[in-house]
């Protein structure tokens, strides 16, 4: 569906190896479009995934950040996504409590055989940064284009 | 002459400076007073005697762009950044403020000049207040300046850097009662009180007038002067403290006692109205990169990082540095002017009350415990 | 500097019919590093590869970007084409073109655009590439089976066989699974049991295997050819080195009210147990929860009767450490829960069973020793209705959405079976599509309608009602001439959707193979690591990758078993070189890295430092690379930045943020 | 657009029933209580409304025998819901005569004590103005 | 004039003084960190005594204030034991450092000293205090006869300030530091001895600040953060101060990390670091307050802190940084039914 404004978000998604990636590759063979402003970024693991490298992406100038990894339990390293998990609940509370907007960053639990819900997911992640718009509270001055 | 604007009249003072040109000056947010832009909605706050940052800020930014180069493809174009081509004008700053510019200029201004800055202080007008309320972590008095006397020449200056007629401000102000006291000091002053005839008002035609005006400022002066000669660290000596000084103190052990509860944080630079070391530092903005200076502070043990490494390694030696540029290095360059002129912010702000004033004490202690053995051991002979 | 070559690949009209390829070399070429940049049909053929190795080295290239397909398929093919030409292969990365971007976007110029973008990520992260090194880890010639049906006796004896050391761990008392249970086979109806048997008893007695029943794995570390494998033996009660399996036991237990799960509590069975007469280890187990004797203390009738001496109520479990190089999961299936069809009355009626019941009806030695009745008064039935897909293809959450495969075939089998033997009942087979794809298949059910004449009705049933008379109202449609269908029945057989053995999913987590919604295990690739998990050293055998037949069981059951040995046969294995490396000059020694640390990776020692000419001895974290796996949990845990992954690096992946977001 | 794709696209709307997912297995008219008196079958009503073929159906004596007892939405195993689609194409044929809405004061002349409370409510919500 | 500064100092309890200047000629200990008075009342330094000669200067007073666990650090490289006196929030700091092997159990003697509150002098000057001479009142008045029963309450005591213009009197209680007013409790969680009686001086919710910034709407909290940080100048006192920093070289000034900064040049930088710097101490954090004493810019850092402390015992269970030695932190550890990071949303 052609989206109504010209806005045209930058999303990052940072994709584990083992699971969300090849989930992102199984949407990819089973042509399931999403918009092409996700970009993916691949990690090993969720538990890879810096804080700083989310509030980088913000930083240059991201509209919403999105971190994929395995489901709990299945995570190729036994206990990666339990530390994701928590690290990213306390930064996105972080992050809300200092006013940013909280549907700015999420995190789904994607398989490698989810390739449906990866496409589902960006789909929908996409459509609230369409709805959030441009990600102003979390940027770099210097980094806009003018 | 002495004009004068009722204090319930300042904001329309304000508000007139500001048409024409940006207004910096002391404005309270969240809680605490910095120099900031003028605006309807900012919170002026003239009697808190001592910004946190001080105004340094307005003429040598904390963080300021230097130039951006801007990435085609392979293609690389530099854009330098635009000097300061408007006038402005800077109130509020007291004497050592005043003073901490001179410091600036004997670094910014001598050869090769640094531009950004020049353009700065060329356009700049400065609106000196007077302390009414001088606290007891000001010791101005002992570098020669008189906070009754805003934006005057300082005394030492006089002999060897009169001929810098650039050091004082252009507006001397005093806050009497509920009345403003105004006088221009220098071509740029008479240039702005011109500018804001209808709001100043003159303080009377008749010579009389003038001169009754002039005693209300003379009494208050008077008052802040006793003032000063009851603070604590009025009376500090720098006997010793000078260029000549250079192996004695660098050579003393007692640095390594006092350094002992530093931090190593920046706060003591960042607050002071003299320091002036920055860092060159390039930002990716993804389309280019902005090359920008910003502050940094000899405390910082990445300060003047380079390839070979660190010259200062320890953070006794950096400690030692920041005073020893103060009091003997900068005098030493600078036909004997300090480099600290008394404001006392880096006393009230360091997490760990350390501060310059110590520094100088205990070395005054020292030496007065060593003149005494000798004398006992004298004695003794 | 590097001397960066990029790749940018057609792949026939898979990228090249969606992204502007020439652009993507044209706007690749631009980037900083960038030496080179060309366009081909297919990169990976090997004139693509060639194309590649010439480039290295007439270009002088030091990091290697190619704009293709996924990395998870090519990758290892292009850091191997640019080893062979002199180039670390660690200094190649893939821009995902393809599944990320051609075949998700229409749009010609949207793919472009974003197919430059990721073109320039993997630019941006090779610029921050180094060269690494593979480790070497050693390889335990031992393989683990989990589970004990044919696929694990397969798997085990094709293992064997091969020269390698094989343990079989089964959790019932007895090796043989599923197919012990059945009693024909499709599509040549040879007794399940007279092919099943020889298997378990040449597993039993093969030199090289050793089987743990009554066992379950407790614990799993370790990695691929190196796992730590704690195996809890339960306590069985009897001394397996004394039983002599005369049985007397179990005729003398006075506690014989117990469901017995071999016969799908069909009939009871005693406390003291062999599931079944043909057992391995023909030793029977104290089901202790229902013993008399470990219950109230009193009876020990088993004790007095056991002529070996074999009884032995204080046998304790028994945990088991080993070592293996492979691990081979065959946990095998169950059929799902009725409690939420109550349409078909199972709950209500006796005489409303499932299939897997049925076939311990049909077994000689099951609880009817064969004979064809109905359980709730004994009597033959005259008209069987069996109903399709229950539970198979199922939308919603009640049943399951695959097909659970092989219900079409062994449907044709029992009917053909009933037909047989008892050519006077009628036999109708509800169903929705009869799938029927396999070697004689077909014809297998094409024998059931023409030459027995099972009544093959096209139309899911819609309920089933039990009748006051004992008999089950079946109500359903033709579909082909539209018609209702009220069907009076004696018997309803359901063919039950299948679903992974349950324990699989605590299975799967200690082994970190991945499993997807429906319990299966995931390949490493649908279609070409099929008997593989993503997860190295794990191999998948039968039903627990998906619904099979025997045949494709036992033909999995080998795939599996070759890929264990071919992993066993290796001296050592390369290690994975993207691993975390901690910077001694950055690190506080806090610990809280190795408080992350999956597999104990992180050490601390005491060691002498000289930052910046300041020398002095600190406590300093030590990853030993053999085990790292390259998680990157350490990295972020580590608050200074010293922990950093190889190949994962900081600087890397801020480089592609960067580079993505500009 | 022709009338009957717009009409089959209004009825999967008002419906929300997807008849691409249908399977054709037919538990539908299996489970069906009026299945002998209708002429189009519920498993039907899904290929008549994906082949567009609307006229047949809303003509159909279907339409009007279906009770609404949506046995077939509860047993559908592909989560189509037949019951669903034919009430669709009623609320069609309502709209069409110009009798989409019910105003409050016609209630009382409707009212009958025989008539499930239920029943009232919904066809309140669904037609009301 | 110097005797004038002198009458400032109140000079520290003889009963704690006694027992350092023994342990000292005793050897056993080699040194004493501890306070040394400042040449105004309210601005003793953190010392180190190796003599009793030098321990004329030693002063303990309502204005030793800071944290002195993170000196601890360096102290734990020297020879032989280092004594320390400790305030009870103080030792959650060592414990913490403890368990991550920054400091050394063994050099450390650790005197737990009763607390009453810390004072803090811009509390002072808020009140319009200025020119500063001599403050009466922050003396610590330990009464060997009467142990730590007879608590007086904050706010009973008064000081005296005399200032260049003229003489001011405070309540105690209205010029501490923000954390005794939400204070962890008086309990030393680990010392060698104690010396001294505490009171307590808890009169307010340590997380009633959060929840208000929690209920503000998005933009009130942007616009209160925007505010606050805007002023900050990078001098770094806040990450230097902190125990839980305690990295030998920060993120933020290593160059490996592609992080280094040094004064903001746009505001992102600002909240940049205060995120990063709250996340690096979550879980470690033990709400030492340290960091907002020593903000030049009064920017009340520990909101940051407190709203990680605050989620954390909601989402995971209550948990006290330091309260020993032992326990597994919250960030290194998880539970399977761990709440999504959904749940911030739906939280709202």
């Amino acid at each position: 569906m052609p989206m109504k404004d010209e806005f045209k978000p930058k999303i990052v998604a940072f994709c584990c190896n083992w699971c969300s990636y090849a989930g992102a590759d199984l949407a990819g063979s089973s042509r399931l479009t999403y918009p092409a402003d996700v970009k993916i970024i691949r990690v090993p693991c969720s538990c890879r995934v810096n804080p700083m490298f989310i509030l980088r992406a913000f930083e240059k100038g991201a509209d919403g950040v999105i971190l994929c990894g395995c489901h709990p339990g299945d995570c190729h390293y036994s206990t990666g996504n339990y530390y994701a998990r928590r690290r990213m609940t306390l930064l996105f509370s972080m992050l809300d409590y200092l006013g940013v907007e909280n549907g700015r960053t999420r995190v789904e639990w994607v398989s490698a055989a989810e390739g449906v819900k990866f496409s589902q997911t960006m789909n929908e992640f996409v459509e609230k940064i369409h709805s959030l718009g441009k990600n102003v509270r979390l940027e770099d001055l210097r980094c806009r284009k003018e | 002459m002495m004009y004068k604007i009722a204090r319930e009249n300042l904001s329309a003072l304000f508000r007139k400076i500001a048409e024409q040109q940006e207004l910096y000056l002391p404005v309270r947010r969240a809680g605490q007073v910095n120099f900031g832009v003028w605006s309807e909605e900012a919170v002026v706050d003239l009697d808190t005697l001592k910004s946190v940052k001080s105004p340094k800020d307005v003429f040598f930014p904390q963080s300021e762009n230097l130039y951006t180069v801007q990435k085609e493809g392979r293609k690389l174009n530099v854009c330098p950044q635009d000097l300061q081509e408007k006038d402005f004008v800077v109130f509020g700053m007291r004497s050592c403020d005043v003073q901490g510019l001179c410091v600036l200029d004997r670094v910014f201004l001598s050869e090769p000049v640094d531009t950004y800055y020049a353009a700065r202080r060329e356009h700049g007008a400065i609106v000196a207040l007077a302390c009414h309320e001088p606290e007891e972590s000001c010791f101005c008095k002992v570098f020669g300046i008189d906070c009754a006397n805003p934006g005057a020449l300082p005394e030492t200056a006089e002999g060897t850097g009169a001929e810098n007629k650039k050091g004082g401000a252009d507006v001397a102000a005093w806050l009497i009662g509920e009345e403003l006291y105004w006088k221009a000091q220098t071509e740029k002053g008479e240039k702005l009180t011109e500018a804001l005839k209808g709001i100043l008002t003159d303080t009377g035609e008749t010579e009389e007038q003038q001169k009754l005006a002039g005693e209300k400022v003379a009494r208050e002066q008077a008052a802040i002067r006793a003032i000063v000669e009851q603070l604590p660290y009025s009376h500090l000596s720098l006997d010793g403290w000078n260029g000549a000084a250079l192996n004695e103190k660098f050579n003393s052990p007692l640095w390594e006692e006092l350094y002992k509860p530093c931090l190593a944080c920046g706060t003591c630079t960042f607050v002071c109205p003299t320091c002036q070391c920055y860092d060159i530092k390039d930002y990716d903005t993804g389309h280019g990169v902005q090359r920008y200076r910003c502050w940094d502070s000899c405390m910082y043990s990445d300060f003047t990082m380079m390839a070979h490494g660190n010259n200062r390694t320890s953070q006794m030696q950096r400690f030692r540095q920041r005073f020893m540029h103060k009091l003997v290095y900068f005098p030493a360059n600078n036909d004997g002017m300090y480099s600290c002129v008394g404001c006392g912010r880096c006393v009230e702000k360091c997490p760990a009350s350390l501060n310059i004033v110590k520094v100088i004490k205990k070395f005054q202690e020292e030496k007065q415990k060593a003149q005494a053995a000798e004398m006992a051991g004298g004695d003794q002979l | 500097m590097q001397r960066i070559g990029v790749f940018v690949c057609h792949c026939g009209s898979n990228i090249a019919a969606t992204v502007d390829v020439k652009k993507v070399v044209e706007m690749a070429a631009l980037e900083p590093g960038v030496v080179h940049a060309e366009d081909y049909q297919y990169m990976c053929s090997e004139a693509g590869q060639s194309l590649i190795a010439k480039a290295i080295q007439e270009k002088q290239l030091t990091g290697l970007v190619v704009c293709s397909c996924s990395p998870r398929m090519h990758e290892t093919t292009f850091r191997k084409a640019a080893e062979r030409a002199g180039l670390n292969p660690y200094m190649v990365e893939i821009a995902n073109i393809r599944e990320h971007c051609s075949w998700i976007h229409k749009d010609m110029e949207e793919a472009t655009r974003k197919a430059v973008i990721l073109a320039r990520a993997a630019i941006a992260k090779v610029n921050l590439n180094t060269p690494l090194q593979p480790g070497e880890s050693r390889v335990t010639k031992r393989a683990l089976v989990i589970g004990g049906g044919i696929a694990g006796i397969q798997t085990a004896l094709d293992i064997a066989d091969a020269g390698y050391e094989v343990d079989i761990v089964e959790k019932t008392p007895s090796i043989g699974g599923r197919m012990s249970q059945l009693d024909k086979t499709f599509p040549t109806l040879d007794c399940s049991a007279c092919i099943l048997t020889p298997k378990m008893v040449e597993a039993a007695a093969h030199e090289r295997i050793r089987i743990y029943t009554y066992s379950e794995v407790e614990k799993v570390s370790g990695f691929v050819g190196d796992f730590t494998v704690d195996i809890r033996k339960k306590a069985r009660s009897v001394d397996m080195d004394k039983c002599t399996g005369c049985g007397v036991c179990q005729e003398k237990c006075p506690s014989k009210k117990t469901p017995s799960e071999f016969n799908r509590g069909l009939n009871n069975r005693s406390a003291i147990y062999t599931p079944f007469a043909q057992a391995i280890p023909n030793v029977p187990v104290i089901d202790r929860e229902h013993c008399i004797k470990f219950q109230t203390g009193k009876c020990g009738v088993c004790a007095k009767v056991c002529q070996a001496g074999a009884i032995d109520y204080e046998q304790k479990d028994e945990i088991v450490t080993e070592k293996y190089g492979a691990i081979v999961v065959a946990t095998g299936f169950d059929t799902i829960k009725l409690d939420q069809y109550d349409e078909y009355a199972y709950s209500q009626s006796k005489d409303v069973i499932t299939s897997l019941e049925l076939e311990r009806i049909m077994n000689a030695a099951g609880p009817t020793k064969g004979h064809l009745e109905r359980l709730s008064d004994g009597k033959p039935p005259k008209e069987m209705v069996f109903i399709q897909c229950v539970g198979s293809r199922c939308a919603d959450e009640r049943g399951k959405s695959y097909c659970s495969k092989i219900c079409c075939m062994y449907t044709a089998k029992h009917a053909m079976l009933i037909r047989d033997k008892y050519p006077d009942v009628n036999v109708t087979v509800f169903y929705i599509d009869v799938r029927t794809p396999g070697k004689n298949f077909d014809e297998f059910y094409r024998r059931a309608v023409e030459q027995y004449g099972v009544n093959y009705i096209k139309g899911q049933v819609g309920k089933v009602i039990p009748q006051p008379d004992g008999k089950l109202l079946v109500q359903g449609v033709d579909l082909l001439d539209n018609r209702r269908i009220m069907k009076e029945a004696d018997m309803v057989v359901l063919a039950t959707a299948i679903e992974p053995n349950p324990d699989v999913r605590k299975i799967a987590t200690m082994l970190t193979a991945s499993i997807d919604t429906n319990n299966f295990l995931t390949e490493a690739h649908a279609k070409l690591r099929p008997v593989e998990s993503p997860t190295a050293g794990i191999f998948l055998s039968g039903v627990c990758q998906g619904p099979k037949d025997i045949p494709e069981t036992v033909a999995q059951a080998g795939a599996a078993a070759v890929k264990a040995i071919g992993l066993l046969a290796k001296e050592k294995l390369t290690t994975n070189p993207c691993t975390a490396k901690s910077d001694e000059l950055l690190c506080n020694g806090c610990s809280v890295c190795a408080n992350v640390c999956p597999y104990g990776a992180i050490t601390y020692e005491e060691r002498q430092v000289n930052d910046h000419g300041i020398r002095e001895v600190r406590r300093l974290a030590v990853v030993n690379s053999a085990l790292c796996q390259g998680c990157g949990a350490c990295t972020v845990a580590c608050p200074s930045g010293a922990m950093d992954l190889q190949g994962f690096s900081n600087r890397q992946i801020i480089a592609e943020v960067d580079a993505i977001c500009r | 657009m022709n009338r009957e794709k717009k009409q089959a696209e209004l009825i999967t709307e008002i419906s929300g029933v997807n008849p691409l997912k249908c399977m054709k297995c037919g538990k539908c008219s299996a489970s069906c209580p009026s299945f002998e008196e209708m002429d189009i079958k519920p498993h039907q009503f899904v290929s008549y409304v994906a082949n567009e073929n609307i006229e047949a159906l809303v003509n159909s004596k279907s339409l009007w025998k279906c009770l609404s007892c949506f046995a077939c939405v509860e047993r559908c195993p592909r989560d189509v819901k037949p019951g669903k689609l034919i009430d669709a194409a009623r609320q069609l044929v309502i709209r069409q005569r110009g009798q989409e809405y019910l105003s409050p004061d016609e209630i009382p002349a409707l009212l009958d004590p025989e008539l499930p409370q239920q029943l009232l409510v919904s066809a309140f919500r669904r037609y009301r103005r | 004039m110097q005797e004038g500064m002198k009458n400032g100092c109140a000079g520290a309890p003889a009963v704690l003084l006694e027992r350092i200047s023994t342990l000292l000629a005793e050897g056993t200990v080699a040194r004493v960190l501890g306070w040394k008075a400042g040449d105004m009342a309210y601005n003793p330094e953190p010392a180190y005594f190796e003599t009793q000669e030098a321990l004329k200067d030693f002063v303990y007073d309502g204005f030793c204030g800071a944290n002195l666990s993170k000196y601890m650090i360096e102290a734990s490289k020297l020879e032989g034991k280092t004594l320390v006196c400790l305030k009870p929030c103080d030792t959650y700091s060592f414990n913490q450092l403890l368990k991550e092997h920054r400091v050394d159990r063994e050099k450390a003697y650790i005197i737990g000293v009763g607390c009453g509150g810390k004072l803090d002098v811009e509390q002072i000057r808020r009140k319009g205090i200025k020119g500063i001479q001599s403050i009466d009142g922050a003396q610590l008045v330990w009464e060997e006869s009467d142990p730590g029963t007879e608590l007086k309450g904050i706010g009973d005591d008064v000081l005296t300030i005399r200032t260049i213009y003229g003489e001011k009197t405070l309540p105690y209680g209205e010029a501490l530091l923000e954390r005794c007013h939400v204070c962890k409790g008086k309990e030393h969680r680990v010392y060698d001895e104690l010396i001294g009686q505490s009171r307590d001086t808890k009169d307010a919710d340590r997380f009633a600040q959060v929840e208000r910034i929690e209920a503000m709407s998005p933009e009130e909290k942007f616009a209160f953060f925007q505010q606050e940080l805007s002023k900050c100048i990078r001098c770094n006192a806040c990450r230097n101060v902190c125990p839980a920093c305690s990295c030998r070289k920060c993120v933020f000034d290593s160059n490996k990390f592609d992080s280094s900064q040094k004064a903001n040049a746009d505001s992102f930088e600002e909240k940049m670091f205060h995120i990063i710097r709250a996340f690096h101490v979550a879980g470690r954090c033990t709400d030492c307050g340290e960091c907002s004493r020593v903000c030049p810019q009064g920017i009340p850092l520990h909101l940051f802190n407190r709203k990680f402390i605050k989620d954390i015992n909601e989402l995971y269970g209550t948990y006290q940084a330091g309260e020993n030695a032992e326990d597994k932190m919250p960030l290194t550890s998880f539970d399977f039914g761990d709440a999504e990071p959904g749940i911030v949303g739906e939280r709202g």
